[in-house]
């Protein structure tokens, strides 16, 4: 009796020409808590929410910064992303002793994503087991990719992946053209109330499980959490017990 | 620099028919005649006070009789971010060969930026102080031809310095000068600093004479120190001269100021 | 000839006496570059308010034979930025090859902004910091001239030990000596760059590569000039010295006793 | 399907009784699913065009190239799995610089083919690797004038020994398509990826041996071949890329490069409207 | 015996070999130029003395006296441009009063030349000889090993080229005494401040027929600023660990003591120095 084979590795096609390891790995992204990303022309943004194992236990780290432009949010394998993190922060400081210029994001994104396909064309590897969005600004401006266990890259105007973020991608479609022009505060708004759909009901974004990242033109990347990011949900979600359905006047009041 | 333009001609030839013996012998090993250091000139010198350490450098960079440029700064700013070095709290000044110099500096930018990637936190100036003994001495076959002082505040946030040789032999001090002109204003530091030979006026006679007990000086007494000291050396040293560099570490952060040093 | 074909192409046993082998060895310590061989002499440049001007003669000297009179020392990268090139010219041809790959490896992506003459500088000093280091200099000192970000001035050098500097004026070789002078007087500082033209600063760097070759002996008057800013380079390569005066010679007479 | 349950296509580089590498028609099929990717071999140049589907809203319009360039004078488009297609290009550009390095003068196009094709087959050896997932088609120019080596001093004589024959010609554009085998030929037109068959048919209507396609005919020919390949999935949206190559004399000066945003469109606007009039119905709907 | 005395050439090969370093002598690493104008030349000087890299003497001459008319500027070793310079002087006064007429520049030259070249180079000088005779204006290069060359503009020392630059760049024929005033001070400033050898001050000489002016600190581009503290110590700051007094009457056993006022104290004293 034969079984289906064709999972086992990653050097293995199915006939119809997939490679489920890599969908498999691709999975793992799914596992891990939701981050979301969005970029305006000035701004780029990362927001997450952080998991913590059980109630007295500390919160995974899911934002770090790399460089002073830029920085990454993962989803999925913690430890695979580290070993990402640790390359590209290394790899950045090389663009900048070597060229001194800040590396270009696509330029670090393509690096990692070369090294991800490596792993799923070899025997004996496996695919990293977690996605990240790469979010900062270089000489070109703001940047969003988004990198796949897959190997897969794609810059984005916004994104969001890990669990249940179908939610938030689907906040972020309905909303897209709102954030080519939006402000900085505005950028971290939206970036939350995305956050905030793909968390089930009974869950609240707070200033313990919440982490922000910013970067803009002329501003380094930085990390906000704790009380940090207080007055952001607050001002964002002040209106919550009000009506779902003037959520755009709730945002009027909020920018004022 | 001469040698890289020499109209010698090429090796192996006959020597110039009025030179009376080859210097250079073929039996054996072939000497390098490529050698790779220089000098750049220069002079740096720190001052650490009670919540301040003051570090300063002419900015003339020199080979031979020549003025390379005349603003070539040799204070660097380390652990910061982008090129203005935000948010750095650690000042190297470095003289003598300048490419070896920017080397030490790069390196030890990068070991202090990853540290405190790793770490989450900025490296103390003690644990910077020690990491850079090391970076010279792990050259020490082949090392870093420079005079390094490192200023920053301590953990109690006093004034913080520390000098150096190429190999990595330091050591914490009130002050430093190093580089050309050390030994023209090393001796003015111990004096007005440390108060060298300085004694109680009427506190004793002979031996019995009191030493005058050295006590941190103000930061305006220093930087007057530090730029008389620089315009002093530039009278008497040649390679001294042209723009003074000026860093001062305080708990609010690194200043940096700029003058104008005689350019002849 | 004869039937064993390691003897072609070598000196005949029975004429020369057998063969040294031992030339043949690879083994043995690894040489490297001890002096330059064939050379290239001056680079200037100046920084004016919208660019840089560099120059630099087209000879390739083989010590005292004027050996290749039609060398181009001046390399543009891309855009922006200009290299010039003094010493060793097989090293400076090694460093053009190097610089071609990069180039080839930047344009990979037209999207991303080009590296700029600053960028460029500091690869290049790490190229040069490298190779000494490893006791294997590339014997050259060189300008690089162009702009950095916001288009503005930039001109830097680096030499065979790595050593780097700026400054609003730059010559190396003899040029160090005879022509920085000329420059400076110019352009003292970076704040009068902003007041120096295009048109003054070509006639100031023409006017060193003039004094140049009447008192350096390893140059030409055929020389190239590149003028770098931000609509592009303007990069001569065939240029003449112009109105060159000879007059101090008029009624000169011996070296001191001779009247006529 | 006979492979499946046979067993002789769980691993690469194992035949089946009939002497079939299925790992390698496995692959096939993953190319078989990307966007359609087409070149064409004009007199004065070479077209490459990519039908690139739009899979999220929330991509950045216009960014995330995929036709790359390899040397200053070959690009390179891929259909099949994207990460492959970086791994095949990341190569090809080694293969380049490696040959610089050796030559020191460009690769040409055509060796350039040969060392992928080896490269690619070499990934159906063994058990250890998979075969690339991507058809590749490679246009280059190979410059006709002749080159000075990298970094020569002087210009050389310019008559007698040594000196410069005239009127000798050599280079001229080429295109080659290599598949997940290893496999590769050389092209007038080459098409690969989903919409390929329909995209050949049209390839084959335009004589492309006969040498008379000029170059921008090349890029208008391209883009409407892309927007008729793409009728089939006309459900999802498209990107057109296209990169070309001309002639030193020509319009990129011997480099790979992107086709200019206004002839770009104006391509695009053509291919509409050829469209249109092949299927009037279709009209409102292009909208 | 007249000339050098040569007893110790042998100790000093023997300890040289044995790697003591030869004692260092100032040298004025110096920036020197000569012009010759409408009507006369001028030569000038900078005023920068070194011994390696320490600025020796921040305002010496360099512009030395050999007859009322003809001066020389100096460059090399310092010591050997001014006995060199003197003792030709010397006998250059000797030959004008024996001859009856006034010294001539090209025997100066002459006498420079032989006596250098006797010494082989040893005697460091390196000079420009320039001067007004019946026969006109005249201006000379000496170099260490007797050597010599007679140019309408000249430059020696280690600011050389510097200087040179400026010549090749703003040189004409007949320029005005004015005008060849400026170019020579231009020339000594491109040398201070573009050799390191170079420095301080410009000294500038003009010889024309009727006369010779020297002006000593033509220029002084390099003046020392005010320092920002003072650094006068309390009296008893430095330790004195023995103290004797000798009284007037105790050293009158053996000389002569005679009182001076203040003023004529001071009025003795040699002011070099620009600064204070």
């Amino acid at each position: 009796m034969f079984r289906n084979n064709y999972d086992n590795d990653s050097v293995t096609f199915s006939p119809q020409g997939r490679i489920f390891q890599v969908e498999y790995a691709s999975e793992a992204v799914k596992q891990g808590s939701v981050v979301v990303g969005i970029v305006s022309k000035t701004h780029a943004v990362l927001a997450a929410i952080k998991r913590n194992a059980e109630e007295l236990s500390s919160y995974q780290k899911k934002i770090i910064p790399i460089d002073s432009h830029y920085g990454i949010a993962l989803a999925g394998l913690a430890s695979d992303a580290r070993v990402l993190s640790n390359f590209m922060k290394q790899q950045s400081l090389a663009s900048r002793l070597t060229y001194d210029r800040a590396i270009p994001l696509s330029e670090i994104t393509s690096r990692i994503a070369d090294r991800a396909q490596t792993n799923t064309q070899q025997y004996g590897k496996r695919p990293y087991g977690v996605g990240l969005l790469i979010a900062g600004v270089d000489a070109k401006g703001p940047h969003l990719f988004e990198f796949q266990p897959s190997g897969v890259t794609q810059e984005m105007v916004a994104c969001g992946i890990g669990a249940r973020s179908q939610m938030a991608r689907t906040y972020l479609e309905r909303n897209l053209d709102e954030f080519e022009g939006a402000s900085r505060e505005e950028l971290v708004k939206h970036a939350l109330r995305a956050l905030k759909e793909s968390l089930s009901q009974d869950k609240e974004l707070t200033i313990d499980n919440t982490s922000v990242g910013v970067a803009g033109v002329g501003e380094n990347f930085k990390l906000y959490e704790g009380s940090d990011i207080q007055n952001w949900l607050e001002t964002t979600f002040e209106n919550r017990e009000g009506d779902a359905a003037a959520e755009g006047e709730g945002m009027e009041v909020d920018d004022s | 620099m001469a040698s890289v333009f020499s109209g010698a001609p090429p090796q192996g030839g006959p020597g110039y028919s009025f030179s009376q013996t080859r210097i250079a012998t073929s039996s054996g090993i072939r000497e390098h005649s490529f050698y790779p250091y220089t000098d750049n000139g220069g002079s740096t010198l720190g001052v650490s006070g009670a919540d301040f350490t003051i570090l300063a450098g002419d900015t003339r960079s020199t080979s031979g009789y020549n003025i390379n440029t005349r603003y070539a700064p040799k204070l660097f700013k380390i652990g910061g971010e982008g090129p203005d070095g935000t948010g750095a709290r650690i000042v190297l000044s470095v003289v003598g060969f300048a490419a070896d110099g920017d080397a030490l500096k790069e390196r030890l930018d990068t070991i202090v930026k990853m540290y405190k990637y790793q770490h989450g936190k900025p490296m103390s100036v003690a644990a910077c102080a020690q990491r850079l003994s090391h970076i010279l001495y792990n050259k020490r076959f082949f090392p870093y031809y420079v005079h390094a002082i490192l200023g920053g505040l301590d953990e109690e946030g006093r004034g913080a310095l520390y000098s150096y040789d190429p190999v990595g032999s330091y050591e914490r001090e009130q002050c430093r000068a190093a580089g050309a002109a050390a030994s023209l204003i090393m001796p003015f530091l111990d004096n007005q600093v440390n108060f060298k030979n300085q004694y109680i006026p009427g506190s004793g006679v002979g031996h019995a004479l009191e030493q005058r007990v050295p006590e941190p000086l103000p930061r305006k007494d220093v930087e007057e120190l530090v730029k008389d000291a620089f315009t002093s050396a530039v009278e008497r040293h040649i390679e001294v001269g042209d723009g003074l560099q000026m860093m001062i570490i305080t708990k609010e952060g690194i200043q940096e100021t700029f003058s104008e040093l005689k350019k002849d | 000839m004869n039937h064993l074909p390691q003897a072609w192409g070598r000196p005949r046993d029975d004429v020369y006496g057998a063969y040294d082998a031992s030339h043949l060895q690879t083994s043995g310590p690894q040489q490297h570059t001890q002096s330059p061989i064939v050379t290239g002499t001056s680079v200037v440049a100046v920084k004016f308010k919208d660019g840089v001007v560099i120059a630099a003669d087209n000879l390739a000297s083989y010590g005292s034979l004027a050996r290749f009179t039609d060398v181009k020392r001046l390399r543009k990268f891309n855009s922006q930025v200009v290299v010039g090139f003094g010493g060793d010219v097989s090293d400076m041809q090694y460093l053009d090859r190097l610089l071609s790959s990069l180039d080839i490896r930047e344009n990979y992506s037209t999207t991303e902004t080009p590296l700029n003459a600053k960028n460029l500088h500091t690869y290049l000093s790490k190229v040069m910091y490298k190779r000494r280091s490893d006791f294997n200099p590339l014997w050259n000192h060189i300008l690089v001239a162009g702009l950095e970000h916001e288009n503005k001035p930039f001109l830097a050098s680096v030499d065979l030990l790595g050593t780097t500097f700026s400054s609003p004026t730059l010559a190396t070789g003899f040029g160090a000596h005879l022509a920085q002078p000329i420059l400076r007087r110019v352009v003292p500082d970076e704040a009068t760059v902003e007041s120096v033209s295009r048109e003054q600063a070509v006639a100031l760097v023409k006017e060193c590569m003039k004094v140049l070759f009447y008192r350096d002996a390893r140059s030409l008057d055929k020389y190239s000039i590149a003028v770098v800013t931000k609509d592009g380079i303007d990069l001569k390569e065939d240029e003449k010295l112009e109105s060159q005066s000879w007059a101090f010679a008029e009624g000169i007479r011996g070296y001191g006793t001779q009247v006529n | 399907m006979t492979s499946i349950g046979t067993g002789y296509d769980l691993s690469n580089s194992v035949f089946s009784p009939d002497g079939r590498n299925f790992q390698v028609e496995y692959a096939v099929k993953a190319v078989e699913n990307g966007g359609t990717a087409i070149g064409i071999r004009c007199k004065d140049g070479v077209v490459l065009a990519l039908e690139k589907l739009i899979t999220s809203k929330l991509l950045k319009p216009g960014a995330n190239k995929r036709i790359s360039t390899i040397d200053r004078n070959i690009g390179v488009v891929s259909s099949g799995l994207l990460p492959d297609g970086r791994h095949f290009v990341s190569r090809a550009r080694d293969e380049a610089a490696d040959w610089r390095r050796s030559y020191k003068a460009p690769i040409p196009t055509s060796a350039l083919a040969n060392r992928m094709g080896s490269y690619v087959q070499a990934y159906t050896l063994y058990s250890s690797v998979r075969p690339f997932g991507v058809t590749a088609i490679v246009g280059g120019w190979d410059l006709e004038a002749e080159v000075p080596v990298d970094g020569q001093v002087g210009s050389g004589p310019s008559v007698g020994s040594g000196g410069k024959v005239e009127g000798l010609k050599h280079g001229g554009p080429f295109l080659y398509m290599i598949e997940p085998s290893g496999l590769y030929w050389g092209y007038y037109g080459a098409a690969t990826g989903k919409g390929r068959q329909s995209a050949k048919s049209e390839l084959e209507k335009l004589d492309l041996a006969a040498g008379n396609l000029t170059l921008e005919e090349g890029v208008k020919e391209a883009a409407r071949i892309i927007y008729v390949a793409h009728e089939d999935s006309k459900d999802k949206d498209f990107e057109l890329e296209m990169t070309w190559v001309s002639s030193l004399a020509g319009p990129t000066k011997g480099r790979h490069e992107e086709v200019p945003k206004e002839l770009r469109e104006e391509a695009e606007r053509l291919a509409k409207k050829a469209l249109e009039g092949d299927d009037d119905e279709e009209e409102k709907m292009e909208e | 015996m007249p000339g050098f005395d040569f007893s110790n050439h042998n100790r000093n090969a023997a300890l040289h070999a044995q790697g003591v370093p030869l004692p260092k002598a100032t040298s004025t690493g110096t920036t020197i130029v000569g012009c010759i104008f409408d009507g006369g030349v001028v030569i000038a000087a900078d005023t920068r003395a070194t011994s390696g890299p320490i600025v020796a003497d921040k305002n010496c001459e360099k512009l030395h006296y050999i007859a009322p008319q003809i001066w020389c500027a100096g460059a090399g070793t310092a010591a050997d441009t001014e006995f060199t310079t003197a003792i030709i002087s010397s006998n250059l006064e000797l030959h004008a009063l024996s001859t009856g007429r006034k010294p001539r520049v090209v025997t100066c030259m002459t006498m420079l030349k032989q006596h250098l070249f006797r010494y082989q180079g040893h005697i460091g000088a390196y000079l420009v000889v320039a001067g007004v005779d019946p026969t006109g204006a005249h201006l000379f290069t000496v170099h260490a090993h007797g050597s010599t060359d007679k140019l309408p503009y000249v430059t020696m020392g280690s600011g050389s080229l510097a200087a040179m630059s400026v010549f090749e760049t703003q040189w004409k024929s007949k320029l005005s005494r004015e005008d060849a005033i400026k170019l020579a001070a231009d020339a000594i400033q491109a040398g201070i401040f573009n050799d390191l050898g170079s420095g301080s001050n410009v000294d500038v000489c003009v010889i024309t027929e009727e006369k010779t002016t020297l002006m000593r600190n033509y220029i002084t581009p390099n003046v020392r600023e005010q320092k920002q503290r003072n650094y006068r110590f309390k009296r008893g700051t430095t330790a004195v660990l023995n103290e004797k007094v000798i009284t007037r009457e105790e050293i009158s056993k053996y000389v002569t003591v005679q009182e001076l006022d203040d003023q004529s104290v001071v009025g003795t004293a040699e002011k070099m120095d620009v600064d204070a």
